[in-house]
């Protein structure tokens, strides 16, 4: 991975950029955590493996970075479509970003366990190679294969009861301890103030009771439907293992199927909510 | 549960210009449906927001009926053909999530189906009463205002 | 928080099945409220004074009023709160009477459902606040697009009432296809006769403004408060100098190398020209495309010519920016060419017509220059190849219009009724000669037009076969129809000598870029849509923006002429009052809570949100946040819907009151 | 390029020729015609007028035998077996109770996605480029007439023409070669089709009609994609000639022959000789020995 400190140090070097938002060792060999690097020097310290889980693109909206000068950012495919989605939404100007786009060969799904399986945003991954990126690194390789069981659980939800759906989803949410972790280290969750947080009125209980936790995650996930580009983030840093991979996943699916749109793919494509087709659907609405 | 038969409440939201006038007309026609409805005028579908049906399942509705102008007569143009895009979404969501098409309705009501509006609601009544409470909700509803 | 709240028995409408006294006493426990009566006509003046007594008396912050439709009173009882000194916007009306009392039969259930009705309007009516009507000053001046006869009329009408008109046309001359017309039907009097005066009393007319070979490049603002830029084209000529005596028209050597658009073709112009004797203004304009001077730099015998010096080669496009109350578009309609294939997918074309192969196969306007007194033949009917007198004409029908394999499916409304009249001067002028009509239908509906059909066809003799033609092409000098005689039921062929084909009535070229430069939405043809077919024909979705004439239909003279006085009279009403009183109820941007996505700017059917950059002491744009231009908004409330973290919100309709209503319920 | 080929009754009868010059024009143009095995009629006889399931059902086992042969396209050079494959084709894919009917029929669906092509599509598919770079034969004299019949353009909403009543692709091809095409009016009007037998006399008169058209505008020869136009206009010139003596004999070749001969191929390869008009005029004008 000589050529990314290499390109790093240039790119610092040469003023291109302010910082690169990047990955650095972590504290064990089987870990990598997110690193600033702003100088020279610091772009040393930049490593891209398949320990390089974390979506980057959280940190762009960030107010140190934001509207700060250009920003470098080590991205995988699917870290470049949450790019994509922050630029079509206003939040960053294309122009503000510098993408040092990593060919992936997938990424771990839990670090630091014996078990390196691939998290499950790689199982179906069409962004190997990033579709928009200012400089390309790294090799494509053959990927190990992983067994797609969260595409089974959604299926196996689909098929269910209502009563049995609700059964299964209070369980989980019954969990939610109204951390916000989820949104936290969401890269479109960048609201300046979360609906959850709204007081006039309340429109989201905030105390960690079953049934405000099913407003939350509900309105979280449609406010996400379109949006989401599938990261898995949420379901990451999720203290009580809801998953909500599950869930965005399936509106992901449902945005497809649907509008055949997929977040975050390309610049100029209308963003799915906040356009219309005369034709979209409406048997349900009698 | 209550003792005597089960009468469902439904929460309804419906815009201004064809549903509610739709409803004014079902009145002036006296035509007749069963008072279990309760409408929120809004000025267009446009401005129904999700929150607004989690809010009224938590305030104990046992159905929810959204209705509006037919596409290609929404008084502000498009409004009611972003409310439907974002309606299929939310629709999938809820039904992911346990809530189906026996809870939640959508309709389209002009102004001159004063007749139509009648028979949406009736059917609402009907399906939800049908269905039964709303348990699972006001299961978790009882449990918040315990703890509260 | 001092509510009243005011139950109306309606007569027994309401008090029949709902119990109004219980509902009354039920309100009167609710939280807040402090005065609770019920009275048999709430609307009626005693039952006003009542609710104006007690706002007075009891000093009452808002009033909910349990009765009719707020569809039927609303704006009643607003006004009577508004009399005796409370915001109007702080009285509701709960709906008992079409929701709840006609509607349901049992007084227990009714009586119920009305509480609760009062209880969610209490509940509302808490949160309301009070505003006032949003007043927009109105600029008292009108542009109108397109100087043919509809722009010229509605300009005339808004000019005579006193009020200042701007008056854009792209070509060098207002009149439009009208005054290219011979006769007009079914009276048959002159085009030029009847419209020439209008053009010069518009020129002459001290309101307005004309602006020719110009075009409105800009349109920004909304009713009452535009802000419109127009590109004024460069003639070539100062204007000011210019008399218009035409010296350089005969001067100038181009002879025959541009064809007249004004003569559709059929003769040549000058390089620089004045495109017809009657034009006004009567300026010239240079065709850069074809004189001498702009190809190699010499010539330049205009200007030797020109005692007054006016000719101005570095003459440069000016833009000018007018402020405007009201805007009536009138730009037109074109006449379908078939003189070659079309790239347009909209239509797929006639090539079995020949493409323009053959020059005695014209279309209607073509034919209209023919038997004008002031066209090219000097009105007498010569065919354009050689100049002799075709002995057998066919008019053909429908071409391009009610076609929906070929052309286009409407119907051009006017090509029976003028082909008809094409056939009588044609009949009228070669006695000897003979008419054909190929017809799908007859359509002549409008005063005296049947019988301006039946003229032609019993006392001229015109024959009509009904039918479609399939080929035309050239034999021995005649141009053989091959085509169908539905009612005989057999092919027909005719030599004729001349062939007028009446080609579909179609929206200008630009007539797309141009709704989306004012907001005019259109239909898949490019004709600007009214709002209402029926009851509001004139006027478009955008506010302020009216129709008139064949830019938003075919249609004849008289309809046009009928549509742009009703878009004046819109204008009128506008200009009737120094202020425009709109609803209150916009949507408006919490500026520290607004992200800055834009997802309100991409639902909005008004473009009503704007783009606000945010500074920061040194002026570096730190945040761009959205702004609502209130006097876009029209109140849907999209917007706010849409907003992840409800930075928007609309007025009248916040989340806070339908949160209490929905609370209500519980 | 491999195109499935299906010749069709015609094209080993009457219209032998059309075959012979086809199947040598498009080897020289480097794509393999592959044969439908075991072809049956294409339904253009008696069964579309009679009976619609059969005339659904005879095109159908073709396009199954295509599927089966793994084949994407395939070419019917004659108008009639083009028409009611493209129609076929259309139908199965728009009427789904006729293709089940058809479906229980044959054993299995012939709702497969095969494109038919007719020749002009043929030749467009092969690239006109490509044609412009084999030709050998200067034909730059040669002023010929299209000739497209009605079987081949209609129903215009199935064969998508060009445009509907002055479809100009074959002029493309005969540009293509080097030759002129004569801008004339009666490319698609009716040459009497199958009248040819029973009514001779309507054919000799519409036929008349448009070789008259033809000549009027100048034409060598008149260009044909269809053997049914073919035995018309060629075959019928004798009895035309009977009726009307001032009738001057014209050349009657079909699209293969006449790109055949700009390909450097002898008049005997593509089967001239068959004709029933002598192709000499038109040898001579374009300075082809025989």
């Amino acid at each position: 991975m000589n050529e990314l400190k290499q390109l790093g140090k240039d790119l610092l070097q040469n003023g291109t950029v302010k910082v690169i938002i990047g990955y650095a060792e972590g504290t064990t060999p089987n870990r990598a955590k997110p690193f600033i690097a702003r100088t020279p020097e610091d772009a040393e310290k930049l490593v891209f493996n398949k320990y390089c889980v974390n979506n980057l693109a959280v940190y762009l909206t960030r107010k140190e970075y934001k509207g700060k000068g250009t920003v470098g950012i080590v991205a995988k495919g699917c870290d470049v479509k949450a790019i994509v989605q922050l630029i079509q939404e206003n939040q960053i100007i294309k122009d503000d970003v510098y993408i040092i786009g990593m060919n992936c060969n997938g990424a771990v799904a839990d670090l630091g366990k014996a078990d390196e399986s691939l998290a499950v945003k790689c199982l179906n991954c069409k962004v190997h190679t990033p579709h928009l990126y200012h400089t390309l690194l790294g090799k494509l390789e053959e990927m190990p294969k992983t067994e797609d069981e969260n595409l089974k659980m959604i299926q196996k939800l689909d098929a269910m009861t209502a009563e049995e759906k609700w059964a299964f989803w209070e369980a989980e949410f019954e969990k939610c301890v109204k951390c916000y972790a989820c949104r936290q280290t969401c890269p479109m969750c960048y609201c300046e103030r979360c609906i959850a947080d709204k007081t006039q009125p309340r429109w989201i209980e905030s105390s960690a009771h079953t049934r405000g936790n099913f407003s939350w995650n509900i309105i979280r996930a449609f406010h996400l439907s379109g949006r989401c580009i599938g990261c898995g983030e949420c379901e990451r840093a999720c203290p009580a293992q809801i998953p909500l991979t599950l869930l965005n996943r399936k509106m992901g699916m449902v945005a497809f199927k649907e509008f055949g749109y997929s977040a975050g793919m390309a610049l100029d494509n209308p963003t799915l909510v906040g356009n219309y087709n005369t034709t979209d659907r409406e048997d349900f609405i009698k | 549960m209550e003792e005597k038969t089960f009468e469902p409440k439904i929460t309804a939201f419906v815009c201004n210009w064809c549903t509610y006038t739709g409803a004014d007309l079902a009145g002036t026609s006296r035509l007749k449906y069963k008072p279990n409805i309760k409408m929120i005028r809004v000025p267009c579908t446009g401005r129904i927001d999700p929150v607004f049906i989690t809010k009224a399942f938590e305030k104990g509705a046992d159905g929810v009926l959204i209705s509006g102008c037919h596409p290609g007569d929404c008084h502000y143009n498009t409004g009611n053909f972003h409310a439907r895009r974002r309606w299929v979404l939310f629709t999938e969501l809820l039904n992911y999530i346990g809530i189906d098409s026996s809870r939640l309705f959508f309709s389209w009501v002009s102004a001159s189906e004063g007749k139509k509006f009648v028979d949406v609601v009736s059917n609402v009544i009907d399906t939800v009463k049908a269905k039964g409470p709303f348990q699972q909700y006001q299961k978790i509803n009882k449990e918040f205002v315990l703890d509260e | 928080m001092k509510i009243g709240v005011f139950i109306c028995y309606c007569g027994e409408n309401i008090g029949r099945t709902v119990d109004c006294a219980a509902v009354a006493q039920a309100a009167s426990r609710f939280p807040g409220v402090v005065c609770s009566v019920d009275y048999k006509y709430m609307c009626s003046d005693p039952g006003q004074n009542l609710i104006k007594n007690a706002i007075k008396e009891q000093k009452l912050d808002a009033v909910v009023v349990g009765s009719c439709s707020p569809h039927m009173h609303e704006k009643t009882f607003r006004k009577a709160c508004a009399d005796a000194g409370l915001n109007p916007f702080l009285c509701d009306i709960s709906n008992l009477r079409e929701h709840c009392s006609w509607v349901h039969e049992d007084i227990v259930e009714g009586t119920k459902k009305a509480i609760d009705l009062i209880r969610i309007s209490v509940e509302r009516v808490k949160r309301n606040v009070p505003l006032t009507s949003i007043r927009v000053p109105v600029t008292k001046k009108a542009l109108v697009i397109g100087g043919g006869i509809s722009g010229i009329q509605a300009a005339l009408d808004i000019a005579n009432a006193g009020f200042e008109v701007v008056l854009v046309e792209k070509e060098p001359s207002i009149g439009g296809h009208m005054s290219q017309l011979s006769e007009t039907f079914p009276t048959l009097d002159c085009s030029q006769c009847i419209l020439t005066p209008r053009m010069v009393e518009v020129y002459q007319h001290s309101k307005i403004k004309l602006l020719t070979y110009s075009e409105v490049e800009n349109v920004e603002g909304f009713i009452g408060n535009f802000k419109v830029t127009i590109r004024k084209k460069a003639r070539g000529i100062d204007e000011s100098k210019c008399t218009g005596c035409g010296l350089c028209m005969q001067k100038c050597p181009i002879k025959k190398k541009a064809f007249s658009e004004f003569e559709e073709g059929l003769a040549y112009r000058p390089a620089i020209y004045v495109p017809f004797p009657q034009a006004v203004p009567n300026l010239p304009v240079i065709d850069r495309s074809v004189c001498t001077y702009y190809q190699s730099g010499k010539c330049q015998m205009c200007v030797k010519v020109c005692g007054r010096e006016a000719i101005m080669f570095d003459q440069q496009d000016t833009l000018i920016t007018e402020d405007i109350g009201a805007i009536v578009v009138a730009t037109g309609y074109k006449l379908y060419t078939i003189d070659k294939k079309p790239d347009d997918s909209e239509i797929k074309g006639y090539g079995e017509y020949g493409y323009g192969k053959y020059k005695d196969v014209v279309d209607g306007l073509q034919f209209e220059r023919i038997a004008s007194a002031s066209g090219p033949t000097d009105g007498e009917i010569l065919r354009p190849s050689d100049k002799k007198i075709p002995k057998k004409i066919v008019f053909i029908q429908c071409v391009g219009s009610r076609d929906e394999s070929k052309g286009f499916s409407y119907c051009s409304k006017i090509c029976c009724m003028y082909t008809a009249k094409h056939a009588m001067l044609y009949k009228h002028k070669v006695h000897d000669g003979e008419a054909y009509v190929f017809y799908m239908d007859i359509r002549s509906g409008g005063k005296g037009y049947d019988e301006f059909v039946r003229r032609a066809i019993e006392e001229d003799h015109v024959k009509y076969i009904r039918g479609r033609v399939s080929r035309i092409y050239e034999q021995d000098g005649k141009y053989i129809v091959k085509g169908e005689d539905t009612i005989a039921g057999m092919p027909v062929t005719i030599d004729a000598d001349m062939v007028v084909l009446a080609t579909a009535m179609i929206s200008q070229p630009e007539s797309k870029k141009l709704a989306q430069t004012i907001g005019v939405p259109y239909d898949k043809y490019g004709f600007y849509n009214e709002v209402h077919p029926k009851l509001r024909p004139v006027e478009v979705s955008t506010a302020g923006v009216f129709l008139a004439g064949a830019c938003q239909a075919p249609k004849d003279i008289p309809e046009s002429v009928a549509m742009a006085s009703a878009a004046a009279a819109k204008s009128l009403v506008l200009f009737g009052s120094d202020f425009l009183e709109r609803e209150p109820t916009v949507a408006k941007v919490a500026e520290s809570v607004c992200a800055g996505c834009f997802y309100c700017q991409k639902v909005c059917p008004y473009n009503a949100i704007e783009r606000k950059e945010i500074k920061d002491r040194q002026g570096n744009v730190i945040k761009i946040l959205a702004y609502v231009n209130s006097g876009l908004c029209q109140g849907c409330g999209t917007c706010n819907a849409v907003c992840p973290s409800k930075a928007v919100e609309l007025i009248g309709f916040n989340d806070e009151q339908i949160y209490a209503q929905i609370n209500a319920l519980g | 390029m491999k195109v499935g080929y299906y010749p069709g009754c015609s094209l080993t009868g009457t219209g032998k020729e059309y075959d012979m010059s086809l199947r040598k024009v498009v080897n020289l143009l480097e794509t393999e015609l592959e044969e439908l095995n075991d072809w049956s009629c294409c339904g253009a006889t008696s069964a579309h007028a009679t009976n619609h399931l059969l005339a659904t059902a005879l095109p159908a086992r073709n396009l199954i035998i295509a599927k089966h042969q793994k084949l994407n396209e395939l070419v019917a050079p004659c108008a009639a077996c083009y028409n009611r494959m493209v129609v076929t084709s259309h139908e199965l894919n728009s009427n789904s109770a006729l293709e089940r009917q058809v479906a229980d029929l044959m054993g299995e669906s012939a709702r497969n996605g095969i494109k038919i092509l007719n020749i002009i599509e043929l030749f467009q598919k092969i690239g006109l480029n490509k044609i412009k770079e084999k030709v050998k034969v200067d034909l730059k004299g040669i002023k010929a007439a299209c000739y497209y019949g009605c079987l081949l353009v209609r129903p215009f909403d199935i064969t998508k023409f060009d445009d509907a009543e002055h479809p100009e692709s074959m002029e493309e091809i005969i540009k293509s070669v080097g030759a002129v095409p004569v801008d004339w009016n009666f490319k698609i009007e009716c040459c009497g089709g199958a009248h040819s037998i029973a009514h001779k006399e309507i054919v000799v008169d519409l036929s008349k009609k448009i070789i008259d058209d033809a000549q009027r505008n100048g034409a060598d020869v008149i260009i044909v994609a269809c053997p049914m136009c073919h035995s018309n206009l060629d075959m019928r010139q004798k009895a035309i000639k009977k009726e009307f003596p001032t009738h001057k004999e014209i050349p009657v070749l079909y699209l293969s022959e006449f790109v055949g001969l700009a390909l450097g191929l002898k008049p005997k390869e593509l089967g001239l000789g068959l004709h029933l008009i002598d192709t000499k005029s038109l040898l001579e004008k374009a300075e082809i020995k025989g």
